[in-house]
């Protein structure tokens, strides 16, 4: 586990790289050269904890679910709890550093990609406190189905792009995101929101999520025993676990196992897929025999994404973390009693994280400690949670 | 050095190499299409394969992608089209054009079996960009395959120098950036780009992306060897899918299309080198 | 400004008081004595700050709006971020302070009103986190009208009791709130959520929530030229305003003007009201000529109330706060500007106090500071936002 | 003292003192109902001022109010209804009983002096605690009118006794928490209740909130001086609200009432007092 990843081509083991076209390859170039400069720079890092201070309210607080610890009778469950995030996920902490790298790169536009609209609403709140343009492509399909977060992107000042490419949904969207970052690469900077894409995307975003954990190792007395995310590029998962890969601290993703992992229907990345090329990057993903990319199933719309972060596909192979899969069903269940229990509505993506504790915590002592990463809060889920949940909430 | 690529491309500087999407609308329109191609004076034809995500392409290619998917189009099945194509006639080089997950699900050694099998001449991967490709340069050149290498008017001067060193067939070198799809106009300093590239390689240049026009046919031949013309063609394909997959009227709407390939390459004053 | 208030009998000057039937009076009698133990009990103080600080993520941070700054001209407007709290606003202070108050009572049900339905969540929250059981009045028109936090607060595991009494609003709301209280006083513990109510509710909800201007005083540099809050029932107000009463500093409360004060669709209590009493305390309200309270309009649910806290009514007598009206249309106004200029999207409530700052901005000098109070976040107001600025947001 | 309720009230073991609701439906139909029920044998009237937030009213009553909003009613408008009543044999004591807004919206001044033009006897303010009253217990004193004061089972002894000390008229002991409105039962901690107010009272205790029932004043008639009836006859007029307010069913709908009436009180075996 002590070998640096990524290495310099941008290779987690055999995952990671950049696969894309010799269009792209001058930005991803100029890119990465400005971030290792960034990163660097004290200002730079000083002006991005200064924000995540100021603007979004961080640190995040560690709630202690005690309630629901009592309930399990097992190990104790605390929540790092993302969802106080300004605009109400972990997504912010990585649009505010890539936004003030675009400023220190001298970009003015920013592009791009949205399933939900979670990261598409964090990009249009950066690029308007930092004064940039913004252009967010989202398929037809989830602007459809996700009226709200497009109306907040408008409100921000950003131009929603409706996407009616393959699926129309958040993989098209990338797509097309892409497609234009690279034919306007010279004023414009591509926002990417979760540890995907080519070098030094992934890397990027890590290090920009890696908050999160650096704040929960400070913040716990002790280390925790283990520490559990959903994934689904993986970008709160990879901010979380990065931090303590070099700990005995067992570390687990949760996969949206949709339907059920045998349906077909479900976001199972990891242990569904096969090695193949996303978006840039060689890492797992869900396609057919003949390398045609399917769309994926799940519930939440943050999970739903065919691909997963190649350091992810990485360190499932080195067996360093554990992935698991949790369906829409146990997602609600879970949801339903964090919020009966601890008055916390989760997003139903970090209620997969969290169903994977209420598994999980029974068979541990009560002196042990689970650490699950809340991803967001539900308040932006609570359309779907009616659809499903409708008749078992009302009296 | 594969022998199609020597007698067709080679040393030539009126390079005329169309693309089309295997599959686009069915597999007897696409072998249809090859002939008439050659016949009008294609130097080398590139088949693409479609794919459910084509980065590298714009709506027109997506659309055609598309359009081939649904009849269950897929690498090795496209690359099972090109035998028939040369019992029917076809002598110029095919170049397979596919996405970088289409190769690595179908593996490289099932992908070199087919190509001897099939006599496959080039392959083009637009997402395997030169530093991600030495393996399969390697095996491309044991298979006397071409693998064509692109090159853009934002790629450094470094990287250029080392790309056309390696490249072989010829040099495909994309007009502006973004996606595949017809430009009414090219960027000035695009000539410039197409200077340093030409004063780089030892093999020929020829300039992709967006041309549609025979005005810009002319101007090009200045400055390159030839033209990759893709979208232009596909939207013609589109234009005509309805008499393409109707056998009675398949000639007709085939003959359409020659008299815009025709029309569009008159700046070459090609001699139909077949038929 | 250096008497003490509220006096023993809970008035502040000639407002406030206990005006409610002789059957509550036990209930404001004992509520009186938990309160004051438990204020001088450092533990259940502690608790409550403990509570603040790793549930509901306290301190909030002061946002420097540079970009709205710059725009105006002149005075540097700084937000105070309660729309960072858990569940969106400041509400939850308050709630958190009275629920751990139930719970050292030994009440084991906590009744409450809701108008759009914030403090009701709020009230909700606190009950699952603390084990009581919640019953929510809420009128039959807000119910229709907030369906979504509805759905939360039964998500979270409360009873929402539909009013149909009345105009079946948050009067209406509030006046079943008593009645069912009265009635089950034993075990049941009224939350009301803002400085109204009989002595001793607004002296208690002002000192849950005077943790707003206590840190606000603590994070600013120098102390604030200005402070501007929106006045609904005043208790995001006087949470903010009461640590700066003594110091040199303008104090400005923003009523909802509504469709404009001469429309007499609005919600000025204290530049339209009389004096008069509701829900058990003297202040001003808005009521007709001989005493029937009257329906106000805002657009913002949060303001639409025909009272106002009476300790607002005495700041406002003495001339040490100013009050001023903010119509429906400035305070949308307002809120887009801010949206679009540093990526935050207020509650409609925030933005007429963000709308008075803009109002007042220009004329200040360029190192004079503004702190407004961000009260809470747009999310809630989307729909709202839809249907009035529709046309205006999407292209 | 007021000489009414000294000649009605004072002394008296059987009271029967009931509410309505001035202008429901209409304020020739109160003042027939006052007639009437003067007639069964109350020895007080409450005539209940409509407002619109009656904080301390159950439903029945709160739709009563309604009611006499919709048309127009007013505390100043009810205290003007007393003459006419009284014009026509009203005899009897008549409280006013109005929630505070409304009495702070006529003013003190204005209200005292409606008092003594209309004959008005008593004031009680549901919304007006004892340590809230102490200026208007003045004022009453000053006017010869009875300022009725509630005391509930929760009631601390400590303030039952500083109520019962300054209490004038009777005392109205309220039989259980919550708001007006019938009640099946009484529970039972309830007369123990009502013994301790009767033993520290020097005035007539009566005991209301949920009388509606022959058998629950038969009970309350061995514990306190009489009953305070308010929903129980509200409902009732509700039920006639047509027959009240159409002058040719009048009598009819009154006598409807008036039957539930008799058969209400009867465990007080009251004598017609006026006819
Ligand atoms: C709340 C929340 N959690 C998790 C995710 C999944 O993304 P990632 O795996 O990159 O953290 C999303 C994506 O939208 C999200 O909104
Ligand atoms: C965000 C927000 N601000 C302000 C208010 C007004 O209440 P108060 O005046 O008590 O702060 C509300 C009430 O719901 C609110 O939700």
């Amino acid at each position: 586990m002590s070998t640096m990843v990524p290495d310099q081509r941008g290779r987690y083991g055999r995952f990671g790289g950049k696969y894309v076209p010799e269009t792209a390859m001058y930005a991803l170039e100029e890119l990465e050269q400005s971030l290792d400069e960034a990163m660097a720079d004290e200002q730079f890092m000083a002006n991005y904890h200064e924000e995540l201070k100021k603007y979004s309210g961080r640190p995040t607080p560690i709630t202690h679910a005690e309630n629901l610890s009592k309930r399990l009778g097992g190990a104790q469950i605390y929540l790092k709890r993302e969802d106080l995030n300004h605009t109400g996920a972990h997504k912010l902490n990585n649009a505010i550093g890539q936004a003030l790298l675009a400023v220190r790169m001298g970009k003015e536009k920013i592009v791009a990609e949205t399933g939900a609209g979670q990261h598409g609403v964090a990009a249009a709140t950066v690029a308007a406190r930092f004064g940039l343009e913004c252009k967010v492509f989202m398929g037809k399909e989830d602007i459809r189905r996700q009226e709200l977060n497009v109306f907040r992107m408008k409100l921000l000042g950003a131009e929603v792009v409706p996407v009616s490419s393959g699926s129309k949904t958040l993989k098209d969207a990338t797509n097309e995101a892409i497609r234009y970052w690279v034919a306007n690469v010279e004023d414009t900077f591509y926002l990417i929101g979760s540890v995907v894409g080519p070098h030094p995307y992934p890397k990027m975003v890590r290090d920009f999520q890696r908050v999160i954990g650096d704040e929960s190792r400070e913040q716990m007395e002790d280390l925790p025993n283990k520490v559990i995310a959903c994934v689904g590029g993986g970008s709160n998962a990879m901010g979380m676990f990065y931090p303590f890969l070099q700990d005995d601290v067992q570390l687990v993703g949760v996969e949206a196992a949709g339907k059920g992992i045998h349906t077909g229907e479900h976001a199972a990345t990891l242990s569904e897929g096969r090695l193949g090329v996303i978006h840039g990057s060689i890492t797992y993903l869900l396609q057919n025999e003949t390398g045609q990319i399917q769309e994926p199933h799940s519930i939440s719309a943050g999970l739903d994404y065919p691909g997963i972060g190649p350091e992810h596909a990485y360190l499932s192979e080195t067996g360093r973390v554990t992935y698991t899969g949790i369906t829409d069903m146990e997602a609600l269940d879970a949801l339903k009693v964090l919020s009966e229990e601890e008055g916390i509505i989760p997003a139903i993506e970090s209620a997969h994280a969290l169903s994977e504790a209420i598994k999980q915590a029974p068979d541990m002592a009560k002196d042990e400690t689970i650490l699950v990463c809340l991803s967001g809060r539900g308040d932006k889920d609570v359309h779907t949670i009616m659809e499903h949940l409708g008749g078992e909430v009302d009296e | 050095m594969n022998k199609r690529f020597e007698k067709h491309v080679d040393g030539r500087s009126d390079l005329f190499i169309p693309f089309i999407v295997a599959g686009d609308p069915t597999e007897e329109a696409t072998i249809k299409l090859a002939l008439m191609l050659q016949e009008e004076g294609a130097n080398a034809i590139e088949l693409g394969i479609p794919y459910s995500d084509p980065l590298a392409d714009g709506p027109v290619i997506q659309r055609a992608s598309i359009r081939a998917l649904e009849h269950g189009m897929s690498l090795e099945k496209a690359m099972n089209i090109v035998p028939k194509m040369r019992e029917r006639g076809l002598e110029i080089p095919v170049i397979v054009f596919t996405y970088y997950n289409l190769l690595l699900q179908l593996g490289e050694e099932r992908f070199f079996a087919l190509v001897r099998e099939n006599n496959i001449d080039g392959l083009l991967v637009p997402d395997l960009p030169f530093e991600e490709s030495e393996e399969w340069r390697e095996s491309c050149k044991m298979n006397d395959t071409a693998l064509i290498s692109l090159v853009a008017p934002t790629t450094s001067d470094k990287r250029l120098t080392a790309i056309a060193k390696e490249a072989t067939g010829f040099l495909y070198c994309v007009s502006s950036l973004g996606v595949t799809g017809t430009r009414t106009d090219f960027h000035s300093s695009v000539f410039e780009f197409i200077d340093r590239v030409k004063s780089l390689s030892p093999i020929p240049v020829a300039v992709g992306f967006g041309v549609s026009a025979p005005e810009q046919v002319a101007k090009l031949k200045e400055y390159c060897d030839g033209v990759i013309v893709g979208s232009a063609i596909v939207r013609q394909i589109e234009a005509q899918v309805d008499g393409l997959t109707n056998e009675e009227t398949q000639v007709e709407a085939i003959d359409h299309i020659r008299s815009y390939i025709r029309d569009l390459i008159s700046p070459y004053e090609k001699l139909k080198i077949n038929t």
